[in-house]
């Protein structure tokens, strides 16, 4: 007879619960992530939020400074709502900074893990076709691309995009390298498996999350790319609320508004400071040492 | 040494015919006619087809490019369709312009970028880390457009200290060393570096840090070392790495000026770009995108080489 | 009594480094021209320092690196070929490697570490639990405690277990044990030596015991293969190669061995020097630069592998006849 | 004030290290005491997590002060070595008490040649030219007979086999003359060849120079080589300290009968087992009240579970932390 005293079963946490509570752990990163999702919701809400359209100017009340009666953040040169604009910003600055770079993830990780598994030729190939685009700087390589097919959100995201894949297969590619001739994945090939199911059950579990910590690290940078393209002319076009296009637009302000002219501005900052934190923060929770 | 020098380059040719290849493509990757923005629009088909002729846009795609990568591999990038000068000139004076705010900026960034580095990677998890760290990535994270908007409204329209725009009396035609002229260096070179200094900081304080996990800090401490001495073991550990993230940022710097060049009207290869861009005057476009590309290429040869000089550790194989 | 599994001319070298087009220059030569047999129910234990091949022989063996040359065959099938394919061979020889925390993949449950391998070879999820679970108890550790446990909330020991149920979880008929229990502590070691004879006699399997430690490799094995720098130096019964060793080499091995009797300490080294380097590894005898007996004839040519009797075998030009080495019989018989 | 010539080189008493760094406080070691005399080399033997090791570097006082408490004392000559701050523990490491590693591949800076390292070890701690420093790294090379010394002072530690690098590292910890050598381990990471070589070595410098040497070791077999006594930790304690011959021919604790017992040692029978120790090696973090071994023992007794074990005296310089040989005395 078996002891009836046999303890119950024991089921530790999986890996992605340990991340999450160190990460609730970092007051800091925690912090960042509520902004991250503030700014999500307000991109969600924004037709409800915006006090008025952002789309409607009144000539009349061209640049108003902040604190105007009705305009708590004054009017831009068309005299458009700058409070609205800038809730209505959020939708596409957040498209535009998080679009490409999962667009991105989903083609670089492709890459990367197929360069890295395979190895040999498939490798070379692979992997020196990307060292070509990695030979231009990200921002040459965005200007270029979006000034050649011009301006308008979707030629952004292909530029963007393009930017962003070899910088994601590198990863990928070195860490499937790494994995690839650790000691548990020897074993799961003696043990007769095909590649198919060694990547699926051995190598995605542990390229996966690193991969996806490195691209959220780019949603910053992309956000800044992306703003710059708007910024330069080469991305969301007019009369859109973009914040890199406003910033644009405000310029000619920039003697007469001063602070006007840099809100846009201090949004991108609010937002790419708040992904690289969380970022960051997600990163240090997910180095766990046994 | 020498042999791995040559290696390397060599490895470097394909890579620089694919640069070739993408800015080749990137002109036809272009909407519409490439010769619209010359002609004027009433233009008759036999003019047309003159000014195909004479730029090659008649031939197949594969000829054009071999004929044109022959010509570029003599140095002649054709000619700017808009001034109709040749491309090479126009590019070579506006990247030297630029390379004197990257390099400069490069510089601040890698001196503030170490410093913070150094103190945050010794000091791990102390108020000293976090300030430092806060830098750092502050300098990662701010739209450095936008920062160059902000130090012209502080330093330019409120205090006046500093020209805003520009590259001083009479442009750059007329540059000399003298502080009318360089103070027009100060306000995009100081925003440029915010970049390298985040970036520098963050390497160099993981750096810092995995060098000092090490065994063998355990072994100076051992034999007596006094911290000092400790620290000059940590700089010659990190140096080889520092020193080639340092070259890296200077290529994208010099890549990525467009958006600081714009801000400050600044006479470099990224307000060409511009330029050449919104004027559609492709000869030229490829040409800088084609020239800043290589120089990326050969500036990571460089770094490579060094690096592999300067760390015993590599094999020189 | 024919061999289990014999290899025949086994050959790995990595390039290390390559010229301007891409042609290898130099290269590790990690295994050499290695012939050995195992044949049913023994443990053959392979003993060397780093750098003899040891480690190389066993991947080769699994087929996790492909080797330069030489055949593997399997109760006299010939594996890799449609004889017998990698897979179906696979069911039959297991490992366990020396690094128990790399040996099993960090996001997977116990359990599901040993089930993988009946998954694959078609149990049900369901099947291959349950087996998991058997083994784990049968290795000694509480199923209900372990099996849903990550590997890095284990304790050595019990790691190394796991990967020993891990192995056995394709009902394998041969097991090779890459240094399986080198890192553990010695209090831990005897543990799991205890369970591998145990195992090894519940499961008739045969054992393939890879170690640098000549101690644990008298305790365990039956026949011992002595390699350095990639070759066979000498091969025969575990007794007679540990008293009457016949390689230079196996003898300084031997010879290193601590007395453990304060009255009897060591007082000179047995040889000299390192192992050399195995890029480009020494002409003729790889071990007459270090060899006290070492002749002209050593460095010329290397020495075949000579058959003493009793299932003892050397390569040394001492022990084989006509060799032209001094110490050698004058004339082949 | 001043040390006697017949005081101990090394004396350590009341010893506790406790790393505060993570979770939970970690009670590394734990009323450690042990005094070392001229000219004498005692092994401290235990398995990993024992606290030998963090024993040895406390002498150096190596751990991050952050993230570590220490008390008691320890004296090298008559030095309070836990009074030194800043320059005075500088100057006393590497010249009163130096080192050799475990893997000397990490212990030595992979961008400095080994040379230089030595050169820079010398000009801290002696007044004399960068020229003449290099005689001396030169003629250390010699004595621990490292083959064609001038060129291998040039080498870097990666284009060095590893008994060369174990050698260089034994001429880097002796050039200052110390009184005392800590040796942690310095043979775990060699071939069993060179092994024996690196122990002659140490062996014959030790005699020639009348160091004092507190030697780490896991393996038995390296302690009787090398030590006049030998001293079992487990868990932080030292369980058992005696002689060689003592220890190893009359172990009392039952820890270490039980591994000398299991030591796969000569020829046994096939069929046999190894008399193994039951269980695995206690959580530092979480010890049981009384005695550390006694889940593990075949002859813990209720007392064992509760009371901490007392020191008992079994002969001349034979001390074991047992309660059954109270009982028994």
């Amino acid at each position: 007879m078996r002891a009836a005293t046999a303890e119950a079963f024991v089921r530790s946490p999986g890996y992605w619960v340990t991340v999450l509570r160190r990460f609730a752990r970092d007051p800091v990163a925690v912090g960042a992530a509520m902004v991250v999702l503030g700014l999500i919701l307000m991109a969600v809400f924004a037709p409800w939020l915006a006090p008025q359209d952002p789309l409607q100017g009144m000539t009349l009340k061209r640049l108003r400074p902040p604190g105007t009666d009705g305009h708590p953040l004054g009017t831009d040169e068309l005299g458009r709502d700058m409070l609205s604009r800038l809730i209505h910003g959020a939708r596409i600055s957040l498209f535009m900074g998080i679009v490409p770079v999962f667009t991105a993830l989903v083609a670089g990780a492709a890459i990367g893990i197929v360069a890295g598994y395979a190895g040999g030729w498939t490798n070379t190939v692979l992997m020196r076709t990307m060292d070509v685009f990695f030979a231009f700087p990200s921002v040459l390589l965005a200007v270029a691309l979006a000034g050649a097919l011009g301006p308008g959100i979707l030629n952004s995201i292909i530029a963007l995009t393009l930017v962003f894949v070899p910088p994601i297969a590198r990863v990928a590619e070195s860490v499937t390298t790494g994995v690839r001739s650790r000691d548990y994945v020897e074993a799961a090939k003696a043990s007769g498996a095909g590649a198919l199911t060694i990547i699926r059950k051995h190598v995605l579990g542990n390229v996966l999350g690193p991969i996806f910590v490195y691209a959220m690290s780019l949603i910053a940078v992309c956000m800044i790319l992306a703003s710059g393209l708007s910024f330069l002319g080469l991305g969301v076009k007019p009369p859109m609320p973009d914040w890199g296009l406003m910033l644009n637009t405000l310029r000619t302000a920039i003697y007469t508004q001063p602070l006007l002219c840099a809100l846009p501005g201090v949004m991108i900052f609010i937002t790419s400071i708040s992904f690289n934190i969380m970022t960051d923060g997600l990163r240090s929770a997910m180095d766990i040492k046994a | 040494m020498l042999a791995y020098a040559i290696k390397r380059t060599l490895f470097t040719l394909p890579i620089m015919l694919g640069v070739s290849l993408v800015c080749f493509a990137l002109v036809h990757l272009a909407p519409g006619d490439p010769l619209v923005s010359v002609l004027p629009p009433d233009a008759s088909q036999a003019i047309k087809e003159q000014m195909m002729a004479l730029y090659g846009f008649d031939r197949p795609y594969h000829e054009q490019f071999a004929r044109w990568l022959a010509r570029v591999a003599q140095g002649d990038l054709g000619t700017s369709i808009r001034t109709g000068r040749p491309v090479s000139l126009e590019v070579g004076k506006a990247v030297g312009n630029t390379l004197m705010i990257a390099t400069l900026a490069t510089l601040i960034g890698f001196v503030l970028g170490t410093l913070f580095g150094f103190v945050a990677g010794y000091f791990r998890d102390s108020w000293l880390d976090k300030a430092a760290s806060a830098a750092a990535v502050f300098g990662v994270s701010v739209p450095h457009y936008w920062l160059g908007m902000i130090l012209v409204i502080i330093f330019a329209v409120q205090l006046g200290w500093l020209p805003p725009t520009g590259a001083g009396p009479g442009g750059s035609e007329a540059w000399v060393w003298d502080w009318v002229h360089v103070q027009h260096l100060i306000l995009p070179a100081v925003t440029m570096s915010v970049i390298p200094m985040g970036i520098i900081a963050r390497t160099v304080r993981a750096l810092v840090a995995e060098i000092l996990s090490q065994e063998f800090v355990a072994g100076l401490r051992a034999k007596g070392l006094s911290e000092f001495g400790v620290f000059r073991h940590v700089v010659k550990n990190a140096a080889p790495t520092a020193l080639a993230v340092m070259g890296i940022q200077l290529g994208y710097l010099l890549g990525g000026s467009i958006l600081i060049e714009t801000v400050f009207s600044w006479p470099g290869s990224g307000l060409l770009l511009n330029d050449a861009i919104f004027q559609r005057d492709l000869p030229l476009l490829q040409g800088t995108i084609l020239v800043l590309a290589l120089f990326f290429v050969v500036l990571n040869l460089a770094v490579d080489v060094m690096q592999t000089t300067l760390d015993p550790r590599i094999q020189r194989a | 009594m024919a061999a289990l599994l014999e290899v025949r001319g086994l050959v790995k070298n990595f390039p290390v480094r390559t010229d301007l087009f891409g042609r290898v220059k130099s290269f590790v030569s990690a295994v050499d021209e290695v012939d050995f047999d195992l044949h049913e129910g023994e443990t053959l234990g392979v003993v060397g320092e780093s750098g003899c091949g040891k480690s190389t022989t066993a991947r080769l063996l699994l087929h996790l690196i492909e080797p330069t040359a030489g055949t593997i065959r399997f109760e006299g099938r010939t594996v890799g070929t449609a004889e017998l394919p990698w897979k179906a061979f696979r069911r039959q020889v297991q490992m366990v490697f020396q690094d128990s925390y790399a040996s099993l993949n960090p996001r997977l449950t116990v359990a599901e570490s040993i089930a993988f391998g009946p998954m694959v070879h078609g149990l049900s999820r369901r099947e291959a639990e349950a087996r998991a679970n058997a083994l784990l108890e049968r290795v000694g550790l509480e199923p209900n405690r372990i099996a849903g446990r990550f590997t890095h909330e284990l304790s050595g020991g019990q790691r190394q277990r796991v990967n020993i149920a891990r192995a056995l979880a394709l009902h394998p008929r041969v097991l090779v044990l890459d240094e399986a229990v080198s890192a553990l502590d010695k209090s831990v070691e005897a543990q799991v030596l205890n369970l591998l004879l145990d195992l090894k006699e519940e499961f008739r399997l045969t054992y393939l015991f890879i170690s640098h430690d000549l101690e644990v490799v008298r305790f365990m094995a039956t026949r011992v293969l002595v390699m350095y720098l990639g070759r066979v130096a000498e091969l025969g019964p575990t007794e007679a190669l540990y008293t009457g060793s016949r390689h230079p080499y196996t003898t300084a091995l031997l010879g290193s061995l601590l007395s453990m009797d304060p009255d009897r300490r060591t007082d000179a080294a047995p040889i000299s020097g390192d192992p050399p380097n195995p890029i480009d590894p020494p002409a003729g005898c790889r071990f007459h630069t270090r060899c006290a007996s070492a002749e002209p004839v050593c460095a010329a040519r290397h020495p075949a592998l000579t058959v003493l009797g009793g299932g003892h075998a050397v390569a040394c030009h001492m022990s084989e006849p006509g060799s032209g080495h001094s110490r050698a019989a004058g004339r082949a018989a | 004030m001043s040390a006697t010539a017949e005081g101990p080189v090394l004396d350590i008493r009341g010893l506790r290290v406790t790393f505060t760094g993570g979770a939970r406080p970690v009670r590394a070691v734990d009323d450690v005491s042990l005094a070392i005399a001229r000219g004498e080399v005692v092994a401290l033997l235990g398995e990993s997590g024992s606290g030998k090791s963090v024993t040895l570097r406390s002498v150096l006082r190596l751990h991050p002060p952050r993230k570590t408490r220490i008390e008691g004392t320890i004296r090298v000559d008559g030095t309070d070595v836990m009074t030194l701050e800043g320059a005075a523990l500088a100057a006393f490491r590497g010249k009163g008490a130096s080192m050799i590693f475990q893997e000397p591949m990490l212990a030595l800076d992979p961008v400095y040649s080994v040379g230089d390292q030595i050169v820079e070890a010398i000009l801290r701690h002696e007044r004399m030219s960068r020229a003449q420093a290099r005689q001396r790294a030169l003629e250390w090379f010699e004595h621990v007979r490292i083959p064609s010394p001038e060129r291998r002072l040039e080498a870097y530690p990666h284009e060095m086999s590893g008994g060369m690098r174990q050698r260089a590292m034994i001429a880097l910890a002796l050039a200052c003359n110390p009184k005392l050598l800590l040796a942690d381990e310095p043979t775990t990471a060699l071939d069993a060849t060179v092994q024996v070589q690196i122990l002659l070595l140490l062996r014959e410098l030790q005699r020639e120079l009348g160091l004092s040497m507190l030697f780490v070791t896991h393996d038995i077999g390296v302690a009787v080589e090398v030590a006049d006594r030998i001293a079992v930790m487990y868990a932080g304690r030292i369980v058992e300290i005696g002689s060689v011959r003592d220890v190893i021919r009359t172990p009392r604790h039952p820890y270490t009968a039980g591994l000398l017992a299991t030591r796969a040692h000569g020829g046994r029978l096939s069929g046999n087992r190894l008399p193994a120790i039951a269980g695995s090696p206690p959580d530092l973090a979480n010890l049981p009240p009384g005695c550390a071994f006694a889940p593990r023992c075949g002859h813990a007794g209720e007392s064992c579970m509760h009371e901490a074990p007392p020191v008992v005296a079994i002969g001349a310089g034979h001390e074991a932390r047992c309660v059954l040989l109270k009982t028994a005395a």
